[in-house]
């Protein structure tokens, strides 16, 4: 589904990511895991198309993508929740939400699914992005990416500042879309023990590099933990 | 081959420039014409065209620009008395020559500038009696409606004296004055309604800047206040103002000044023929497809002409034997009447006329001076003036 | 002039039936040259045989088409050709004829004497002008002799609006009758009509009269006519304001969307209004070329034009430079500074450093007059008007179509939108022409009332960037009510302090108010607010 | 805080000096050119000499370097504290003014109605000074006000402004809206101040002749000596804490509230100081130029000084100095050179800077001078 | 009472007495319960409380965000605030201070100092330093600047103009640099830090401040679990000296610091107790922990 091949990345003079190679099908999760600055939140960027790579490839459905905007390949059908939520601050929940479906035909409607998910959404359709809470705001950014159906999901620390009860509801949901087998799901994620629950495959990142990755199911056994805790 | 070197300060840009532009080119359009003749002294003129930009004290770097650097013998520029007066110390420092070709408020006189522009008692004061004389329309009350700065201010001060000594009294006169730009005379002309509606017969003096006047018509127009009701007397409205102007419901307002290009004479038909040829030939935009000619402009090319004519008098650029030669010099001027310069203050005679608006932009002379009058820059009917004579020192 | 209309109604009613007499050229000669006060006795004395040939040769002077050639007197056709005026025979153009000079007397009186005819003749509108002038005059001075002529008029076929004319010109007139009666009658009857005119006149009788009835009449016709003016000179004000408040928000609407939603410090924004009032005198002067027959009409076409272009220029602004600039406000300042500066200049070489003429069309030149001193030129009312649409037009778009859902998102957060799949560069660039196309219909609507020059944009820039900023940057219901309320503001204080300190006093209120509310009018609300 | 023992492997930043090694070089060299090179270069050089410096060029030299101060001054208020004021011509125009006075004054009876009144006033109906002329023949007090009246002026509507916590573009257009509305004010008659002709024709200054090389290359000098002063001044200021924390408010304002600043006192120090460096600069500026009017109070004349800072490279202390002879020098040559072209070089150069030089002439500088190191 | 303890309640009394004649009061001379005479600068706590709530109401547009909030906290307590998104934690902070106003309710600083009669720079001055939910740094300063800034001394503006470092403040920033493993970082630009990083460094300036009560928003969110270990380290380290007032959502985190843990549910506390006692709260489970 993606695949990246040794890609280099660099802010000016620093270089960030260092030959990084990522795969990511079908119906997997595939989780990143990494200490802060590592340049997790840069290697998504860089699916994305958000921040230019210096070299290497990034193929998405077969295709070559490294030199697509970030508006073609989210029309591709890759969607992103950005670290930081990033919502639309001065628009209403509601019109967040048809951000997300941006490249539908006008008239779609907002998948109901989406609000069975998040029901506080359903509350505040009218309420601006900016006035929500932290939480509220990164429920808003995931249901954002979702609302347009994508075949590849980049979620970067989704966890961050939910409250419990909802988090293992957004484990769920991570876990229920991938197992339809529809959709590829690339999660950034710190909170350890949700990323192992979660992980069909795993990468985890050191200075720029990929230090170690394999099959979700090894992470245990393989003490990632401890990896990332250096 | 050597050049004699004359220096062109007109603004090409900012506020001005749309005034100021066509003085440059008239006053290049002068200079290839005496170059055509075989030049002065037989030298060809070299013009130096500088751009002071409409910026006041730029007027002044650039004035010392030109004496310092380029060494001309004579400058040709300056529209507004701000530019006038940020050059001034310049050219008495130096000693060279300004030629000013814009009317303008008097209360100066310097050794080292030519005005060949009216002074007040020159335009101001011929159209007020104009509009008193029955054929004006015997006008008892005024108001009097300018740009608020110092030529307005003048002006007005002057024509007040001059209306109380004609027996107008205070309450017959409203004082009336907008910003620098003003767009929006709603206000202004109902209040000039107003006025007018107390019975007596009420005109207008307007010392509106060049760039509110458009507006101000168009509202004149609209409001339907026309010259047979409230005849509005200009001294800034020429051809190429009115050329921004529908001037179709304006037609019969006034506007006093030495030249219009209507003006029926072969001097005026070589002058105007000469300029559509000239604006022709050197693509100049606008004049190009509709040559207009002016007052400013006619004043310009009377004094290029004139310090030709004084240099080749004096056979020298010297500016003090120019100046003496200058006193007494002749020209015939397009205004259809030989303009002689005044042999101490500096100031060209030159005869008023006073034009109506007709509907294609061009002025119906309706009252002319029997011949041209002597300038009075240090006006009577300024208190302090009693007793100031009429000459140009040197400081 | 009005006596000379009184000596002519006198004249022709004594004169009762027309007797034909040629025009001599002497008499031509006298109409044309010579003192005023001798062509005007001319003038009338030939007004009171009507002659064709005088009273064509009334008419052409009064059109100003009139020469003298020597001692000939030529009437120029529109065409050009040119005939003698005493003779009718064709003459051969030359040169050497001199216009003939009217004044504003001399016009009033040919006007006069053409009128008093047409009282009498069949047109119905110059009937009625004609009877508007007698009313005027008797306003200005009644004069008792002109009784039987007008009289005379009532009592023959006369159109209804003439007749109210005249009505009220009697009326003036016998306000200083000897009959108490009469004086009373004509009080009450000019009481009832009230028009503002009339005021001078009703002041100097008041003053004359004793009969206390007339005299309470007459005050109670003055009383009448204070408080129609009164009423008139405050929905006057009132009607300035929002007029100027209309201009306001032409100017500043466009920039709304480029500063106020997009972020970009616009400096040429005014010249995008400068180029869509180019825009549309290149269209009026294509029309006049090349379809005069619709020369009215050239407004209808210019509005699209203006719009286009500026949109045009603005698109092109945003693809070559502020789209590099976005995230970094301060630095388009710098960047537009440098835009504005070219393109003035621009404009200064292609077009001249002149103002270029645009023309009223007709249909909004002149004005309506209501209460007297109610007067709404149509050129106002359209624009006010045309102010409306557009902002309902841009609201509607901005609020309620996907198109402006994108703009405000993208605008917000480029590349996050980006990654929801909108072509942020395109909407961009479409947002930026937006902007600048509604500069282009201010500068087609400004066109209509003001200069059309290099600068014209730079005398509006300021007064935009007040107005949105004083609304709350991207709030559009803000920035309506800044340009209404600044707008009102302005014009109440201008009739109190003269306008120069009224505009200062502007100044100040705006300085004060963002004190106030240091986020506009429509300051935004919420936790964002200060992020 | 904590008990953690000190690291000894963290190396804290220095503190740097004013100014480094080669900056202390630089300055001297300025230094001797405005004081030694230029004087000698005007006076004493002949003036057929290829080496002569003419009184045109230590006049326009001179008056950049008065346009080098507002840019400095600019620089503070808007580099380093992120508030656009889109009103120091206001200031610049105060000082001028009030230096204007003094040099109306000194005319003494020498104008052309020779009267005690200014020209200006004989003509326009003023029988009398007016009060705010009170002091004006004092060279001292004219010292004083010509930094306490744009001081005062800036201190009041600063405190109002930065007390109410106006920001960003609100801040920028109420400043606009000032020097807007003194423009306005200073072109009336009654204000008193000569309208829009403002003052010209100066004759004298402390008694001397004002026209004479000698009192030209004095005014150079005391100017070049006030940019330089100014220079070493601001490096002071943002050098210190004081200007961290300026640096500090532009980022985020209210963390540094959260941190336990008022912003308020810091905000209208250095804006009072800004417009005092304006207000000095104006002074400077009248008796070189020889003319003040309102036209210094345009909103194109202050717009132009945040160009100069820009172009030269904000939040850099040599950068708007830099881009104030750089804008007015080639503004200067292209008038001449271009009449009727220069505005579309100067417009381009304004579109170029913010297009490719980011950081303004100076940040390309620097960023060549890394390429090679 | 110890006889030392009575002699600097005299004084106190004497001087709050003395300003209060001057019209000095902090609390502008308020009689509530807790509003007795300060001492300028002095956080009187002597009724147990660094903080007091009481009965606060905000709402926006008819949003009732916080709903009659009662809350108290000790001297060098630890308190751990827990709650659904959006149950008005940020704007609990928010209110304390000074960046939102309340529209009802007071809110005390120890027991004489009223914080609505406050600026947030005043309320900061006074000894309460804040972490915000999303790092706020000033980005074109250095780490170290960053520091700096925070750094307790005197912050106004003529202080700050002859501002040097001494060797002691030049320490204690190293400590903290280190502290936050910044140290490598000390003179990058803080803009060009990672979120994790900026969240750090946030707290590095918290500590700088040295404030009496410490209000924190979420500080671990974002960071490893190593991370999350070591900033609960941290914390515990602080408790005693200073009060906390911390808000998250790791239980984790929350089981390693909590002493007191505080509910809060649309506006107002819903539990308070220990961890397990909360946790054991069929409402709380309800509501936030989930099954
Ligand atoms: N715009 C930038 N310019 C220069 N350096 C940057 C920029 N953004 C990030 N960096 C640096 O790049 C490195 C990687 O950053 P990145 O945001 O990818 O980290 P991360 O792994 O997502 O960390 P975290 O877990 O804290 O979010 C960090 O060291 C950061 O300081
Ligand atoms: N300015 C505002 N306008 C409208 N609603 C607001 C505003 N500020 C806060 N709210 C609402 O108030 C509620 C409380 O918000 P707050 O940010 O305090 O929640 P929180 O407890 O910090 O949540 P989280 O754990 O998600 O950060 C939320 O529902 C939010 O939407
Ligand atoms: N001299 C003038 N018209 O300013
Ligand atoms: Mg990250
Ligand atoms: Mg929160």
């Amino acid at each position: 589904m993606l695949e990246v091949k040794d890609v280099n990345q660099y802010y000016g003079g620093s270089h960030i990511l260092r030959n990084v190679n990522l795969r990511a099908e079908l119906g997997q999760v595939t989780v990143v895991l990494g200490r802060n600055g590592v340049g997790k939140t840069t290697l998504l960027k860089s699916l994305m198309g958000l921040v230019p790579i210096k070299s290497g490839g990034i193929t998405f459905n077969g295709q070559p993508i490294d030199k697509a905007t970030p508006y073609e390949r989210a029309r591709a059908g890759m969607g992103f929740v950005p670290q930081g939520r990033e919502i639309f601050a001065r628009l209403t929940v509601l019109e967040n939400l048809q951000m997300g479906l941006a490249y539908k035909p006008g008239g779609t409607p907002i998948p109901a699914e989406l609000f069975e998910l998040f029901p506080v959404l359903k509350q505040m359709l009218g309420r601006r992005g900016g006035d929500l809470s932290g939480g509220q705001q990164q429920q808003l950014a995931i249901a954002r990416a979702l609302a347009a159906g994508p075949k590849l999901l980049i979620l970067d620390e989704p966890t961050e500042g939910i409250q419990p009860n909802i988090i293992k509801d957004i484990g769920k949901v991570i876990r229920m879309l991938a197992d339809r087998g529809d959709m590829a799901i690339v999660l950034v994620e710190q909170y350890y023990d949700f990323a192992e629950a979660l992980a069909d495959q795993y990468v985890v990142m050191e200075r720029g590099e990929v230090i170690a990755s394999g099959p979700g199911s090894e992470m245990q056994a393989k003490d990632i933990r401890q990896l990332v805790a250096i | 081959q050597e050049t004699i070197k004359v220096g062109v300060l007109h603004s090409l840009s900012g506020t001005m420039a749309i005034s100021e532009t066509v003085l440059k080119d008239v006053a290049l359009m002068a200079i290839d014409e005496i170059n055509a003749k075989g030049g002065v002294l037989g030298k060809k003129l070299e013009p130096v065209v500088v751009d002071p930009a409409s910026n006041w004290p730029l007027f002044a770097e650039k004035a010392k620009q030109l004496i310092d650097q380029d060494k001309v013998a004579a400058v040709f520029g300056c529209w507004t008395s701000v530019s006038r007066k940020s050059v001034l110390p310049v050219f008495e420092e130096k000693n060279s020559l300004l030629f000013y070709p814009v009317q303008y408020e008097g209360e100066e006189l310097s050794k080292n500038v030519f005005y060949t522009g009216a002074a007040p008692n020159q335009q101001a004061i011929p159209a007020v009696e104009y509009l008193m004389s029955k054929d004006g329309g015997s006008a008892k009350r005024w108001v009097l409606l300018g740009t608020d700065y110092v030529y307005p201010r003048t002006t007005n001060k002057i024509l007040r004296a001059f209306l109380k000594a004609k027996g107008v009294k205070d309450e017959d006169i409203m004082e009336e004055y907008t910003p620098f730009g003003h767009s929006d005379y709603q206000t202004i002309i109902a209040n000039i309604k107003k006025f007018a509606s107390a019975g007596k017969k009420t005109a207008v003096v307007s010392t509106i800047n060049g760039d509110s006047n458009v507006p101000f018509y168009k509202e004149l127009g609209n409001a339907g206040l026309s010259a047979k009701d409230v005849p509005v007397v200009a001294f800034s409205v020429g051809e190429e103002e009115l050329r921004g102007v529908d001037t179709k419901p304006l037609v019969g307002h006034l506007a006093a000044w030495n030249y219009f290009m209507s003006i029926k004479n072969p001097a005026n038909a070589e002058f105007t023929k000469k300029w559509a040829a000239y604006a022709k030939a050197k693509n100049i935009a606008g004049h190009k497809d509709k040559p207009l000619t002016n007052d400013p402009m006619e004043a310009t090319y009377i004094g290029i002409n004139m310090w030709a004519q004084a240099v080749a008098k004096a056979k020298s650029t010297d500016t003090d034997k120019v100046i003496a030669a200058m006193a007494g010099q002749t020209f015939k001027a397009p205004g259809g009447f030989t303009s002689t310069m005044d042999k101490e203050n500096h100031h060209l005679h030159k005869p008023v006329f006073i034009g109506e608006i007709k509907a294609d932009g061009q002025f119906n002379v309706v009252w002319k001076t029997p011949g041209p009058v002597v300038a009075d820059p240090w006006s009577d009917y300024i208190a302090e003036n009693k007793g100031k004579k009429n000459v140009a020192m040197a400081k | 002039m009005m006596r000379w209309l009184r000596s002519c109604c006198a004249l022709l009613c004594l004169m009762g039936a027309a007797s034909v007499h040629a025009l001599t050229p002497a008499d031509a000669l006298a109409l044309v040259e010579g003192d005023g006060d001798a062509r005007i006795a001319t003038l009338n004395r030939l007004a009171a045989k009507p002659d064709d040939q005088a009273q064509a040769l009334m008419k052409a002077l009064a059109d100003g088409a009139v020469k003298v050639l020597g001692q000939q007197v030529l009437i120029v056709a529109d065409d050009g050709s040119t005939t003698d005026a005493t003779t009718g025979a064709a003459v051969a153009q030359n040169d050497e004829a001199q216009d003939v000079i009217v004044n504003n007397r001399m016009r009033g009186a040919l006007e006069a004497a053409l009128a008093v005819r047409q009282l009498f003749g069949s047109d119905v509108g110059a009937q009625r002008d004609a009877a508007k002038l007698l009313q005027r005059a008797a306003f200005e001075e009644p004069d008792a002799t002109q009784i039987p002529l007008i009289e005379k008029a009532l009592a023959g076929a006369l159109d209804d609006q003439a007749r109210d004319s005249l009505d009220l010109a009697l009326a003036a007139m016998q306000l200083a009758a000897e009959d108490d009666a009469k004086r009373l009658s004509a009080a009450k009857a000019l009481g009832e009509k009230s028009r503002p005119t009339l005021r001078p006149l009703l002041l100097q009788r008041l003053e004359a009269e004793a009969n206390p009835a007339v005299k309470a009449a007459l005050s109670a016709a003055l009383s009448a006519i204070d408080r129609q003016l009164a009423l008139g000179s405050a929905l006057s004000q009132a009607f300035t304001g929002i007029s100027l408040g209309s201009i306001l928000l032409l100017a500043a609407l466009g920039l709304a969307i480029t500063y106020g939603l997009m972020g970009v410090i616009n400096m040429a924004h005014g010249e995008l209004i400068m180029i869509g009032a180019y825009a549309t005198w290149a269209v009026q002067v294509f029309f006049r070329n090349s379809l005069p027959g619709l020369f009215d009409w050239y407004l209808l076409a210019a509005l699209p034009v203006a719009f286009l272009t500026s949109a045009l220029v603005g698109a092109a602004m945003e693809r070559s430079v502020i789209r590099f600039l976005y995230g970094r406000p301060l630095e388009t300042l710098l960047a537009t500074w440098g835009i504005s500066l070219v393109l003035m200049q621009l404009v200064r070489s292609l077009f001249g450093a002149q103002n270029v003429g645009v023309e009223n069309p007709s249909w909004m030149s002149g004005n309506i007059t209501l209460l007297g001193n109610l007067t709404l030129p149509w050129n106002r009312l359209i624009i006010i008007a045309f102010a409306a649409a557009v902002l309902l037009g841009v609201t509607l778009l901005i609020a309620r179509t996907r198109l402006g859902l994108f703009v405000r998102g993208v605008t917000q957060n480029r590349p996050i939108a980006s990654c929801m799949g909108v072509n942020t560069a395109r909407i961009d660039t479409y947002a930026f022409a937006l902007g600048s196309g509604i500069a282009g219909l201010a500068g087609c609507a400004l066109s209509q009332i003001g200069n059309v020059g290099p600068d014209l944009g730079q005398n509006y820039i300021v007064d935009s960037f007040m107005v949105v900023v004083l609304g709350g940057v991207g709030q559009l219901a803000g920035t309506v009510y800044a340009a209404l309320g600044l707008g009102l503001l302005n014009k109440l204080l201008e009739g109190w302090t003269g306008a120069v300190l009224a505009k200062i006093a502007v100044l100040i209120f705006i300085i004060v108010f963002i004190q106030k509310r240091p986020q506009g009018i429509f300051a935004m609300k919420g936790r964002n607010a200060e992020a | 805080m904590t008990t953690q023992a000190i690291s000894p492997s963290v190396a804290l930043p220095q503190a740097g000096p004013l100014l480094t090694r080669p900056g202390w070089s630089a300055f001297i060299v300025a230094l001797l050119l405005v004081c030694a090179l230029a004087p000698v270069l005007n006076l004493l050089v002949p003036e057929d000499s290829a080496f002569h410096l003419s009184g045109y060029m230590v006049g326009l030299l001179g008056k950049i370097m008065c346009y080098a101060i507002c840019a400095l001054a600019m620089d503070l208020i808007w580099g380093y504290t992120g508030i656009l004021s889109l009103g120091h011509g206001l200031f610049f125009a105060l000082g001028g003014y009030v230096m204007g006075m003094y040099l109306m004054r000194q005319i003494g009876r020498d104008g052309n109605y020779k009267s005690d009144l200014p020209d200006f006033m004989v003509f326009l109906d003023w029988k009398e000074l007016p009060w705010h002329w009170a002091l004006s023949d004092s060279f001292f007090a004219t010292l004083l006000f010509i930094v306490l009246v744009p001081g005062v002026v800036a201190f009041v509507f600063g405190y109002f402004a930065f007390r109410s916590r106006i920001k960003g573009v609100y801040f920028s257009i109420i400043t606009q809206a000032l020097t807007f509305a003194a423009l306005l004010l200073f072109f009336r008659n009654e204000t008193g101040m000569g309208g829009n002709n403002g003052f010209t024709d100066f004759k004298r200054i402390l008694g001397l002749p004002i026209a004479t090389p000698g009192m030209r290359m004095t005014l150079f000098v005391v100017t070049g000596l006030t940019l330089l002063g100014f220079y070493l001044f601001a490096r002071w200021l943002v050098g210190s804490k004081f200007g961290r924390v300026l640096q500090a408010v532009r980022d985020a304002e209210s963390r540094v509230m959260f941190c336990g600043y008022n912003p308020l006192p810091y905000k209208l120090t250095i804006w009072t100081i800004s417009a005092v460096m304006c207000g000095v600069a104006g002074a400077l500026y009248v008796p070189q130029v020889g003319i003040i009017n309102p036209g210094e109070m345009s909103t194109a004349a202050s717009i132009e000084m945040a160009v100069w800072a820009a172009v030269g490279g904000r939040a850099t202390l040599v950068g708007p100095i830099a881009g104030a002879f750089i804008v007015n020098g080639a503004k200067s040559w292209l008038t001449v050179a271009f009449p009727e072209f220069w505005l579309y070089f100067l417009g381009a150069l304004f579109i170029a800077v913010t297009l490719w030089m980011p950081q303004g002439v100076v940040g390309l500088v620097k960023k060549l001078r890394g390429g090679k190191a | 009472m110890t006889p030392d303890l009575m002699e600097a309640g005299a004084q106190r009394f004497e001087k709050a007495a003395q300003a209060a004649v001057l019209g000095q009061t902090e609390s502008g001379g308020r009689s509530a319960g807790y509003g007795r005479i300060a001492k300028a600068g002095e956080v009187d706590t002597t009724h147990g409380r660094i903080l007091y709530l009481e009965d606060v109401h905000v709402s926006f547009d008819g949003f009732k965000a916080i709903n009659g909030l009662n809350l108290d906290i000790a001297p060098g307590e630890l308190r751990c605030i827990i709650g659904p998104n959006g149950a008005g934690k940020t704007t609990m902070m928010d209110i304390i201070t000074g960046k939102t106003r309340p529209d009802q309710g007071s809110v005390f600083f120890g027991s004489t100092i009223d914080l609505l009669r406050h600026r947030e720079a005043e309320i900061a001055a006074l000894g309460i330093g804040r972490k915000f939910q999303k790092p706020t740094v000033f980005e074109q300063l250095s780490v170290f600047e960053n520091l700096e800034l925070a750094l307790a001394t005197d912050k106004r503006v003529r202080h700050s103009m002859v501002f040097t470092l001494t060797g002691e403040e030049k320490d204690r920033l190293a400590e903290v640099l280190t502290t936050i493993h910044l140290a490598d970082s000390a003179s990058r630009q803080a803009g060009l830090l990672s979120h994790g990083q900026k969240e750090w460094l946030e707290i590095g300036m918290l500590l700088m401040q040295d404030p009496k009560l410490l209000l924190l928003d979420e500080p671990v969110a974002g960071m490893t679990d190593e991370e999350t270990a070591r900033t609960a380290e941290l914390f515990l380290t602080l408790k005693g000296k200073h009060s906390l007032m911390v808000v998250e959502h790791d239980m984790s985190f929350i089981r390693a610091i909590s002493e007191k843990v505080t509910v809060l549910c649309d506006g107002s506390v819903l539990a308070e107790g220990t961890l397990d006692e909360v946790q054991a709260d069929e409402r709380v489970i309800e509501v936030y922990l989930g099954r």
